[in-house]
């Protein structure tokens, strides 16, 4: 959160790095737009747009919650797995009515937000393993409440992920709103002040009199929550819920997104736009690749260069 | 990751509970261990066979070759994510080189898994990039790789060199060499991580990088050096999978980092680095053979329920880690 | 000014970082066999001349020459392969490893196949170590000495280099004199070994003592150098703090007014605080508008009695009465919502938010009360950092700069104000001074000063004599977790404090 | 916990369930293997130890089906040691599964294989145990009689033949096509899309596959190339979906892309209610079925070869199709 307008007097080359740390994920996104927009076939269309977003909207969403965590230096393997069990309690609540049922899937995803939480600030285990425990126990857990596929006609949730408000869909709202409010919580409020404060020195903060585990606490619960909701979306979107394959292999592109997006894995610091512009370029990367017709071999080795190229450049320099 | 380091309160005198919570740190996942083997022999009778023991004994060395490297990575404070793909790719590789002799089915995949791993080294420590996200896209990257070679995993070579073959197929008393091959890379690698300045520079770096620098610990080339063991041992890992199962099988190794990294911690080596040893990380990777085993022997669970289990199992583990094992970490 | 066949040589040393020009075309030049003492005020630029001759930062313009050819040392390491060891400001080891091996790292004993040979190891470790009156298990991870025993294991390891010359950065910040004396025994043997030294210290009266050459930087500038003897202490002192001589010998050296007499009750009142190896029946009190000195050898457990104190350390007994209401025990928030602060003494490790703005650090623990509903108003935030700011004189390219690249004393400005933001009822200052220079460390003085006399109470840790005794009302000495003595008014002295410490006071 | 109420379906593999038909009761390479040419010891099925080794996880129809046929008939048969292990799709831990199955006294041995190669450590130790293997659905590549006894299934390439049938019949013999892929190294994936590109070379020529993309066998997936697809590529007449999942996924996404049933051609494979459920819905034009019943057939196929008769290197099951004519009709037969 150094702003840089302060450092005048620096030579030119820093300014352009510091220029490239701080907007390269925009001018990637930017590059990657006009490229299609060049290239592919039907790129410059209303619907492509809207389908790029509808497509990118958990993954926004479940980094947004990956970065807060990030931003204590810690990091949260779990959120695919919550997403699944998020898909298993929909189904199974249903039955009350579609609100009930989401309360019930965002609560659950608290839950195991605050299993892992719990694991990281008041035992002391270290995020990653934490999370991974989680990982695989809850991906079984919502197997084991709802064993396979189910589909579902409810109309309020079919409506949620297929709707439309001014030709916007509903569930792009919601990610804009969520991060909307991420950033508010991150850039005006104290809690969002005392995140990275925890996660730049934890020793410090504690010693400032911070409350470090109700920090750390809150923040992995808010994770839990937000891949909750992103399991809520992707299930109305599909109309079915699909705990077996629904969010397998969402915390890495979780975290590519937060990473890309300039946040580094040390914490102590957070971007919310440039997590979404994370998100973004990878979608459109993706996108870019499918509309090609290009094989798997190719999106994989797509994807590992533009990682190491976006991060190269919004790495932090000393 | 975190460099600097409170200095806890005096402690001349450590307490018998801190040295008995050391011991467990060390020496816990060896106990578990030998605790489900006595339950396993108690309880099933199919257990305690040469055969079964065997079994388990040559499956896991190929998960146990890969968490030695892991080892080296996570004690110098990093982590590779791309051992899954090298494994596979260390697999393809072997397999499609053993048409021309067993000399390049073993060194294609450690040339080329061995150069993944030195290119990662190389921009880890030259652009201080975090080694999740290069490994990350390593993991992509030799994904790919194997992907395209075998065009979009369609295509399976077949070992063709018996002596490569037999290899990973030959045994002594139910026991396959792979176990042997990774005893002896287990005790080439902990003499180097002990008794060498190699070591001691691994340590070193995981401890405090910074402070490494300035007592003029060559940072760079020991990061390069440890990832490079990474690659080539998943490399050869892979290698010596494919001989086994004398196929280059394309679907193997998708989330295996997630197991090596399990073991390694359940090992007791601190993913905050500078600390940590290679035989609990090898008892951490029996240990889940082991574990899969009897809920096997025990049958009936559901697949999912035996996927709970085995998340509940890690969470105790490293939550009894972190009780027992010395001073705790401020929060 | 230049030295006849300087060994180690900067000419017209440049170096930028983004917003600050640390060293401005600096030139510095060390002979054969000296010990040369390099000073300046905090950010002048002592720290980063090292760092450029010892290869940790490129040069971006000028030159660096050893033992008369050019030089361009890549890393640390080339530079001690060269004969270049380093004492860097900031203890730098490796907590987790043990004594042992952060002593012999890189040139470990070796035993048969060239393997380690950790027997001979230990032995030679503890047989150095003891030399510089470490006593402590070798085997043991440096973590857990304190930052005192910590800076000696880093002495002994520069020391023991063959190397020809040794640098020294406030080598002596963490020291107990006992400690500092064994020091500058090393250093004179260096010297008789015809080996180079470059001393950097904040306390004058040390390089008076031992060193034989100066060279003053000013904003990274060279404004003097040579001779010390020729230099009395106040023309040193205005060099450095480029103001004129009369002005400064007006001002005096410390900026303690010394007593404050208070009879009120005491308000804050420690009893019986025990903690395991640690603190063993510690009890003292403080009254309004009174600084109470404490005193004690390393790992008397001083920093510990404060922890204790600001509940960052769990106690097994004893309890904290602040204006009579007892602190609940073991919980920070709830000390600092009873008005205690504490200043504490690992700047590094405990003090600053290194990714975080100067305006972030001041107003960390002030936060909850810049804001309203859980948002913060940064109007308020701004006044507060302007006002602590413009007080402490803190030197920044500004409120947005990153506190990581304040040198060392204007972080600690940066604490101290991140504390009277809180304006607190009681301040533990666990050696507030360390590390900050002598403009700097006066303005700090007078601040405590001032605090004290608007009604605070003081409780003021130091291992500069000088500074406990002008400045402390009363002393509390501590030896081995446990009160050894307490001195008042006119028995606050050096010597007294000293036998009190040793323990060999009559009383 | 109270889930949405739909039509409660009938347990799969029960009474009107349609269960397998042999189609080629000896495969092409005709040569039999008998218990005395395989060496294999006589013993009881009631009695004896039978291992079954699935190979993922019991999350999707098929899979559901196939484990559940497999313990059903085992229960009609009164076997009382039936050990079943499932290896959550990791090829690694199948083999130990069936390693182990082989180590706890498996007398015979019925494996739905992750993958076709691979499998020497298994092969290794069952023929030196004598121990039969039965493979479903997925062949393993392996000698006949020496290393495994038979494979019971469909033949993929000729589901993906017969799926380009309909294909050319939805079309009639012009157009588009985009074809969905399973999970890339799967010989599944391999086989079913060679068995659908040579029939359309050889019979449609003026079918032009446009795209292909893997839906990993997954409805997302699925879902989202085919959203991808119709943006891109607009003029798309035909999606081949090499399973049910994926079609079911392309479906959702026209439906979100505002296209009416039957405007793009969707022909799949599997047979699962729901893909039925789609062609009566008209959705989706056919469904070639790949049935996963196979309790009944393995141990039929086991006892005659106890029994000593020659047993055939494949045995290969006829699998139906579902078309708008009987959709409707069989709907309660899919599983
Ligand atoms: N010379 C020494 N040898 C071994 N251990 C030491 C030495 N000096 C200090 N320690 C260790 O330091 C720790 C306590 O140091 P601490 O800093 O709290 O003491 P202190 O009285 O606060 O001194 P200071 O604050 O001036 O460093 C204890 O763990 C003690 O073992
Ligand atoms: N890594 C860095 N990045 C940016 N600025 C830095 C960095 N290191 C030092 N500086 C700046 O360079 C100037 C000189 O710092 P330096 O540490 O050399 O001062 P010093 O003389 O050692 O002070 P002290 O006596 O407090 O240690 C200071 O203004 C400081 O803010
Ligand atoms: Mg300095
Ligand atoms: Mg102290």
């Amino acid at each position: 959160m150094t702003d840089t307008a302060l450092r005048q007097g620096a030579p030119d080359r820093t300014r352009v790095i510091t220029w490239l740390q701080d907007y390269g994920v925009y001018a990637a996104v930017a590059a990657l737009l006009l490229f299609n927009a060049a290239f592919t076939p039907h790129f410059l269309a209303v619907d492509n747009f809207r389908t790029q977003l509808v497509q990118v909207t958990p993954i926004v969403i479940v980094a947004l919650g990956m970065a807060l965590v990030i931003g204590t230096e810690g990091i949260d393997l779990s959120v695919g797995s919550v997403m699944a069990l998020a898909a298993s309690v929909v189904a199974l609540y249903l039955g009350y009515g579609a609100l009930p049922a989401i309360a019930m899937a965002v609560l659950a995803g608290a839950l195991v937000g605050a299993a892992g939480g719990t694991l990281v600030a008041v035992v002391g285990v270290q995020p990653i393993v934490a999370t991974l425990a989680l990982l695989v126990g809850v991906r079984g857990l919502a197997n084991v409440f709802l064993p396979q596929l189910k589909e579902f006609t409810n109309p309020t949730l079919v409506a949620l992920g297929s709707d439309s408000v001014a030709g916007v869909p509903i569930v792009v709202i919601v990610a804009v709103v969520l991060t909307a409010a991420v950033a508010f919580l991150v850039k005006r409020t104290t809690f969002g002040r005392q995140l990275v404060a925890v996660g730049g020195n934890r020793a410090a903060s504690r010693l400032s009199g911070l409350p470090v585990r109700r920090v750390l606490m809150t923040v992995y619960i808010l994770s839990g929550m937000l891949a909750a909701v992103a399991g809520v979306l992707a299930t109305s979107r599909l109309q079915a819920s699909d705990p077996t394959s629904l969010g397998l292999f969402m915390e890495l592109s979780a975290i590519t997104a937060v990473v890309v997006g300039g946040t580094p894995l040390t914490g102590g610091r957070i971007r919310v736009l440039g997590t979404v512009m994370g998100a973004l370029l990878m979608q459109l990367l993706q996108a870019t690749l499918i509309k090609h017709n290009l094989p798997q071999s190719w999106t994989q080795m797509a994807q590992a260069v533009i990682i190491l190229a976006a991060v190269y450049a919004a790495r932090e320099r000393r | 990751m975190q460099t600097t380091h409170p200095a806890p309160p005096m402690a001349t005198t450590r307490n018998p509970r801190e040295r008995a919570g050391r011991l467990l740190q060390q020496h816990g996942a060896l106990i578990v261990l030998a605790v489900l083997l006595v339950v396993g022999t108690v309880a099933f009778d199919s257990f305690t066979t040469p055969a079964n023991l065997g079994n388990i004994a040559t499956a896991s060395s190929f998960l146990a070759i890969i968490a030695i490297g892991m080892t080296f990575v996570i004690i110098s404070g990093g982590i590779d994510l791309s051992v899954g793909s090298l494994f596979v790719l260390g697999g393809v590789l072997a397999a499609y080189g053993s048409r021309h002799g067993a000399a390049v089915a073993l060194g294609l995949p450690l040339v080329v898994c061995g150069a993944f791993g030195l290119v990662q080294g190389l921009i880890i420590a030259r652009t201080r990039m975090a080694p999740f996200i290069v490994t990350l896209a390593g993991l992509l990257a030799a994904r790919g790789l194997m992907l395209s070679l075998t065009d979009e995993g369609a295509t399976t070579y077949l070992v063709e060199d018996d002596l490569f073959a037999r290899i990973g197929q030959g045994a002594i008393l139910d026991v396959g060499y792979p176990f042997f091959i990774m005893l002896a890379i287990l005790a080439v690698a902990a003499v180097f991580l002990q008794r060498t300045g190699f070591g001691q520079n691994v340590y070193a770096i995981g401890g405090n990088e910074d402070a490494a620098a300035l007592m003029g610990v060559p940072v760079a080339r020991t990061k390069v050096v440890v990832y490079l063991v990474s690659g080539l041992l998943a490399g050869l890992a892979g290698a010596l999978n494919a001989a086994r199962l004398s196929s280059g099988v394309t679907i193997l190794g998708i989330g295996l980092e997630l197991d090596v990294i399990a073991a390694v911690v359940i090992g007791g080596t601190l993913l905050t680095g500078g600390a940590g040893a290679l035989g609990g990380t090898i008892a951490g990777a029996l240990l889940l053979g082991v574990i899969q085993n009897l809920i096997n022997q025990v049958g009936g669970l559901t697949s999912s329920f035996q996927q709970v289990v085995s998340g509940a199992f890690l969470a105790v583990v490293v939550v009894a880690h972190r009780i027992l094992g010395g001073v705790r970490r401020e929060t | 000014m230049s030295v006849s066949s300087p060994v180690l040589e900067a000419v017209g040393a440049l170096k930028v970082f983004p917003g600050v020009t640390a060293l401005d075309r600096a030139s510095f030049a060390l002979g054969q066999g000296e010990v040369h003492a390099l000073v300046g005020e905090n950010g002048a630029g002592k720290s980063t001349l090292i760092k450029v001759l010892t290869g940790v930062y490129r040069l971006d313009e000028g030159e660096i020459r050893y033992r008369g050819e050019r030089v361009e040392f890549s890393n640390p390491l080339e530079a001690q392969r060269a004969g270049i060891s380093t004492i860097y400001q900031e203890v730098n080891l490796v907590p987790q490893m043990s004594v042992a091996r952060n002593l012999f790292l890189g040139r470990e004993p070796r035993g048969r196949f060239g393997l380690i040979d950790f027997a001979r190891m230990r032995e030679r470790a503890s047989e150095i170590l003891r030399g510089y009156g470490v006593r402590a298990d070798v085997r043991r991870p440096l973590g857990s000495l304190g930052l005192g025993a910590q800076q000696m294991v880093a002495l002994a390891r520069a020391v023991q280099a063959d190397a020809r010359v040794v640098i020294m950065d406030e080598p002596t910040s963490s020291l107990e004199p006992r400690e500092v004396d064994k020091l500058f025994r090393t250093i004179a043997e260096l010297k008789a070994q015809g080996r180079s030294v470059i001393y950097v210290s904040h306390r004058m009266e040390e390089l008076y003592r031992i060193c034989d050459r100066v060279t003053v930087l000013r904003d990274g500038r060279l404004v003097h150098t040579g001779p010390l003897a020729e230099l009395e202490r106040l023309r040193l002192i205005s060099l450095m703090l480029g103001r004129d001589l009369a002005e400064v010998a007006a001002e005096g050296l410390t900026k303690f007014s010394g007593q404050h007499h208070s009879h009120a009750a005491p308000i804050l009142q420690a009893t019986g605080l025990r903690h395991r190896h640690v603190l063993d029946d510690v009890s003292l009190a403080v009254r309004p508008g009174e600084i109470v000195g404490l005193a004690g050898l390393l790992g008397s457990g001083r920093s510990e009695t404060a922890k204790a104190i600001a509940g960052a350390l769990p106690l097994d007994s004893g309890e904290v009465v602040v204006a009579g209401e007892r602190v609940p025990g073991g919980s920070v928030a709830a000390a600092i919502r009873a008005g205690i602060n504490l200043l504490p003494e690992d700047r590094k490790a405990e003090g600053i938010v290194p990714t975080l703005s100067v305006r972030e650090n001041i107003v960390l623990a002030a936060l909850p009360r810049l804001a309203r509903a859980g948002i913060v108003s940064e109007g308020d935030v701004d006044r507060v950092v302007q006002k602590f700011m413009r007080r402490l004189r803190i030197k920044a390219a500004g409120p947005g700069q990153r506190v990581s690249e304040l040198s060392g004393g204007n972080q600690q400005k940066v604490l101290l104000a991140r504390w009277l933001a809180m304006n607190p009822k009681v301040l533990l200052l666990d050696e507030p001074t360390r590390g900050i220079d002598v403009g700097a460390k006066a303005e700090v003085q007078a601040l405590i000063d001032e605090l004290a006399g608007d009604g605070l109470a003081v409780l003021l840790i130091s291992s500069d004599l000088e500074e406990l005794v002008e400045g402390s009302d009363r002393v509390v000495v501590l030896r081995d977790g446990a009160v050894a003595g307490e001195l008042d008014g006119a028995g606050v002295t050096e010597d007294k404090i000293m036998a009190a410490i040793a323990g060999d006071n009559d009383d | 916990a109270k889930s949405e109420d739909t039509a409660a379906s009938p347990a799969p593999g029960g009474s009107e369930a349609q269960q397998q038909v042999v189609k080629t009761p000896s495969g092409p390479a005709g040569a039999g293997c008998t218990i005395a040419q395989h060496g294999a010891t006589k013993f009881d099925l009631k009695t004896g130890v039978v291992g079954f080794s699935q190979s993922e996880k019991e999350a999707n129809p098929f899979r559901i089906a196939e484990t559940q046929s497999i313990k059903d008939e085992a229960a009609k048969l009164g076997i009382a040691n039936l050990k079943v292990t499932n290896a959550q799709s990791q090829f690694s831990k199948q083999i130990s599964d069936v390693q182990q199955l082989i180590a706890q006294g498996a007398q015979l041995l019925v494996i739905a294989p992750l993958n076709s190669d691979g499998w020497e450590p298994v092969l290794q130790q069952a023929a030196a145990k004598k121990v039969p293997i039965i493979t479903i659905d997925r062949k393993i590549n392996a000698k006949h009689c020496t290393d495994y006894l038979t494979f019971i299934g469909s033949d993929f390439v000729e589901q993906g033949r017969r799926a380009a049938d309909q294909m050319i019949k939805a079309l009639d013999g012009k157009g588009k096509v985009a074809i969905l892929l399973g999970a890339p190294g799967n010989n599944v994936t391999t086989e079913r899309t060679q068995g659908f590109k040579e029939q359309i070379a050889a019979k449609a020529p003026d079918i032009e596959i446009t795209f292909e993309q893997t839906g990993e066998f997954a409805r997302e997936k699925g879902q989202q190339v085919t959203e991808q697809l119709i943006q891109s590529n607009p003029d798309i007449d035909g999606i081949y979906a090499e399973n049910d999942e994926m079609a079911l996924g392309a479906v959702t996404a026209l439906k979100g892309a505002g296209k009416k049933a039957g405007d793009v051609k969707i022909v799949s494979i599997d047979g699962t209610r729901g893909a039925v459920q789609g062609i009566v819905d008209g959705w989706i034009y056919g469904v070639i079925e790949s049935n996963p019943r196979f309790g009944a057939l393995a141990f039929e196929t086991a006892q005659k070869f106890l029994d000593g008769e020659s047993i055939p290197e494949k045995v290969i099951i006829a699998d139906r199709e579902y078309d708008e004519s009987n959709a409707e009709g069989s709907l309660s037969q899919a599983y």
